[in-house]
């Protein structure tokens, strides 16, 4: 427990950018960021201004329009709000969605409760790499459906959807296309002016801003509309009311703009991680790579073995901060649902580790997670009883 | 929500078990809950000299382990049949979702009382 | 314009006071506050440290339990969950729901949604002062009735309700009592441990903490439970998911222990202000108080002449930041729905001006707020037809 | 959301308007859309020397009458009767919701011209 901890838990939360981190600490006590936006005097002109350019900044890494975008405090809040909000003001069409059980809780939990309020819901299994199969989705498609939800990056295993093709094909059909990009976004490249994409969910904390705040991306297409999950004072249009984080928002608009600078070096440097990371660990007998092998962020490595205990094997990482299943599961033991989605046994989805990192991650720690995992694996291997 | 699971003595003997791996002697070995346990131990005149462990399981179950064998070690080999779980547990505070697992422990030295 | 801005709309949000900042800033970068609490390995757990800490900072302030509280992203959020929560969690044993017509819109656009949903509320209409009669409360619950939602402090006039005879009221009868604490946690003093009160929501930023963070307290009595609004990863005992955003809980909890430290000689000195305030414009001619004369938070005044525009006069009234009617209302420039339902007329209501300070405000600021509305209202008088 | 909703010009006529008040001359008056306007005029050779205004209204209106009354000064007093609301709002950015206040002042020059 000496040993100083090495983060490589990015896919949980990320830390925060110093940039970012300044603009925020700035604007705690900055004069232009003290008001209520809603308020018409000065100040709360000058805070609205402010606001103003930070939905600027997330549009421009998006691609869309600011006056889209709708501040939440974060990608559970946006999820449940574009899921909820659009199959409720759609339920008069149909009340028929598709999602896959390899979504975030955020996202299956949500459909969950919308099944219990009497929606239909197809739950799409994916292939053992983590993928949808196209053909799978065109079938569930009926008449009655008004909304598809499937994520960009899996937050387990890394694993990146053909949003494009999907959106292609809820489009002709005149469906609803949501996309959880809380992995995604301000990481790889999301063009909403080209994607056909009407829903997207986005939380700071992801991509190097503050945790607590988050955005939702609605198309200004008719149809396309939620109903909102809170009532209040009116901001946003009445479709999320309260008063308006303006130092996080502001924080928020900053992380995109550093985002979209460095999206393509901070990929080039998570490709060098993975690529180091995967050579230190390859030779483990018995490893399975939990994902695709292409069609990844590569910021997130999952890995199992199926012949070690999962809880024993993240202790013997120590110093490493590294995650079985997801964060949010973390702490209930249960095997992790999105790998046993894919196919994984229980043993073989416990013994998993998600290895992520990032920005700020170095080789040496990867290569030092390498080590570590083989020595933990090989002790641990030999603790246990013969096979 | 917040607190270390593991004590630090669990800490330390899951790092370092001075007795995990096997003896000359009998074993007996029960694969439950998820996990599995081999227990062999040599032993003269009625008397455990040697007890060793092999288990697949979590931080808590290895630590017990450990301390079992190490416990065991001079006593005579009737201690094995022992109910020894819940003293283990309250020693190492396992939490009791875990008392299954101990059991198995219990459950296997048992069997080796058996062989012995 | 080019005078700097006289900032006196505290009710509507607070300056952050300098400690939180700096709690804030520290956090945003520490080690021990940057992963995800509920990740299991060492850097989760130190998170999930900080976060305890802060909620006995809360928990200290209002005289509760740690467990008690349910971090929220603001009071809009809280009072949502309280209300919806309650009045669904208990909706089989009756329902039958109380208000007033001065809540705050979250807590009143929230009844509107409940009554589409099926719920029956009464909406208690105050006396001319804001006050609640309580004989009026008594005789509005019925067997039926599961919730009372009654604020402490109100945001527009400043009026505090005697939230412990209500609350008692409400225990006697086996309903469940909220109190809509965003204008008084942190500034009055409140102890959950003696005042018989089931659900209380408070937001940082209205005593000198960050935007965007907020606390809803759940008392642990047998039938006290809210429903969630939100869906996710488990978080908070799933009553409401979503990572915790731990820099802004240090922060709100950094900011109770220096409210709780504060309260007395922070409301000392707002009684200073608002006596300073009353002396140097009680001499315009009808003058209207709105509010009580005596059950009030000394940091909100808020007076009405009935015969000037409440739009010129807010212009006139720079360089000061102060509100007509709420915040969140003042988009829309219809005249207040609190006003109007303590009596006052179309014209009075468009006429109010809410003037609010606290911590960082000084007798400078009021006795100048004080000599421009005397000066404002002079002026327009002359600009106008005779009466 | 952002914007101040008062051109610089509306500001500076709202903060000094040189024509209020009013004149030894008729005057006429309306009450209506939540607003009161008063125009008075002295007029010589049926042209218009003096016009001063009294406004109870928002800061738009206000603004809307300085800029009437200063150019209506000098002109024939027919003047009055012209339809010129639409231009005021024009040049003074007035928001579309306030239409019928400006048309209240339109409506007041018309009765003023009625009484000169
Ligand atoms: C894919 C995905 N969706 C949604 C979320 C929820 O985001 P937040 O915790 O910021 O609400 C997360 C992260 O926890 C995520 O990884
Ligand atoms: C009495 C009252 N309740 C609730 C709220 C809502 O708080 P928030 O905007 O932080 O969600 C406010 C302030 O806006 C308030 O004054
Ligand atoms: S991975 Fe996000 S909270 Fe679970
Ligand atoms: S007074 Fe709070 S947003 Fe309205």
């Amino acid at each position: 427990m000496s040993e100083s901890p090495i983060y490589l838990d990015y896919a949980a939360t990320t830390p925060i950018d110093p940039g970012v981190a300044q603009a925020l600490s700035e604007a705690l006590c900055d004069e232009t960021a003290i008001a209520n936006p809603s308020s018409v005097h000065r100040a709360g002109r000058l805070s609205a201004a402010r606001v103003a350019t930070a939905a600027e900044q997330v549009a421009s890494l998006l691609g869309c329009e600011p006056g889209q975008l709708i501040w939440t405090s974060g990608a559970t809040e946006a999820d449940n709000l574009a899921i909820a909000g659009a199959a409720r003001y759609r339920a008069d069409r149909g009340r028929h969605l598709v999602t896959m059980p390899t979504e975030h809780k955020a996202v299956t939990d949500m459909f969950q409760a919308l099944e219990k309020e009497g929606f239909d819901v197809t739950w799409l299994a994916p292939g053992p790499d983590g993928l949808l199969d196209i053909d799978l989705l065109e079938q569930a498609l009926t008449e009655k459906t008004q909304l598809v939800s499937i994520m960009h990056v899996n937050n387990e295993t890394g694993v990146v959807q053909d949003i494009e093709a999907i959106g292609e094909l809820c489009r002709s059909r005149d469906v609803l296309y949501h996309v959880d990009a809380a992995q995604s976004a301000g990481k790889l490249p999301i063009d909403l002016r080209r994607m056909p994409i009407d829903l997207l969910s986005l939380t700071a904390h992801k991509f190097y801003g503050p945790k607590g705040i988050g955005a939702l991306y609605v198309a200004d297409r008719p149809g396309c509309h939620v109903e909102p999950l809170l009532f209040g004072g009116g901001q946003q249009r009445s479709l999320r009311p309260g008063t308006l984080p303006v130092p996080l928002i502001i924080a928020l608009g900053k992380a995109a703009e550093i985002a979209r600078e460095r999206q393509a070096s901070d990929l080039e440097h998570a490709t060098r991680l993975r690529a180091a990371l995967w050579d230190g660990i390859k030779g483990v007998e018995g490893l399975l790579l939990n994902g695709h092998p292409t069609a990844h962020y590569p910021g997130i490595v999952n890995v199992s073995v199926g012949d070690v205990d999962g809880e024993s094997l993240l202790l013997d990482l120590e110093p490493l901060c590294v995650a079985t299943g997801s964060a949010c599961n973390s702490k209930n033991q249960e095997p992790s649902y999105v790998l046993r989605s894919m196919g994984r046994s229980d043993d073989e989805a416990e013994g998993a580790i998600r290895v992520s990192f990032g920005r700020m991650s170095t080789i040496e720690d990867v290569e030092q997670a390498a080590s570590i995992y083989v020595d933990a694996v090989s002790r641990l291997r030999q603790l246990a009883p013969a096979a | 929500m917040t607190g270390d699971p593991y004590s630090s003595e669990v800490r330390s003997l899951f790092k370092a078990p001075a007795h995990a791996g096997s003896t000359t002697g009998p074993s007996a070995r029960i694969d439950a809950q998820g996990v599995s346990v081999e227990l062999s131990a040599e032993a003269h005149d009625c008397r455990l000299e040697t007890v060793r462990f092999r288990v697949r399981g979590c931080p808590h179950l290895i630590a017990a382990a450990e301390v079992l064998c190490s416990d065991l070690e001079g006593q005579p080999v009737t201690t094995l049949e022992s109910p020894f779980g819940a003293d283990i547990m309250r020693r190492l505070s396992v939490p009791v979702e875990k008392t299954g697992r101990i059991l198995v422990l219990e459950d296997t030295a048992t069997l080796l009382a058996r062989k012995l």
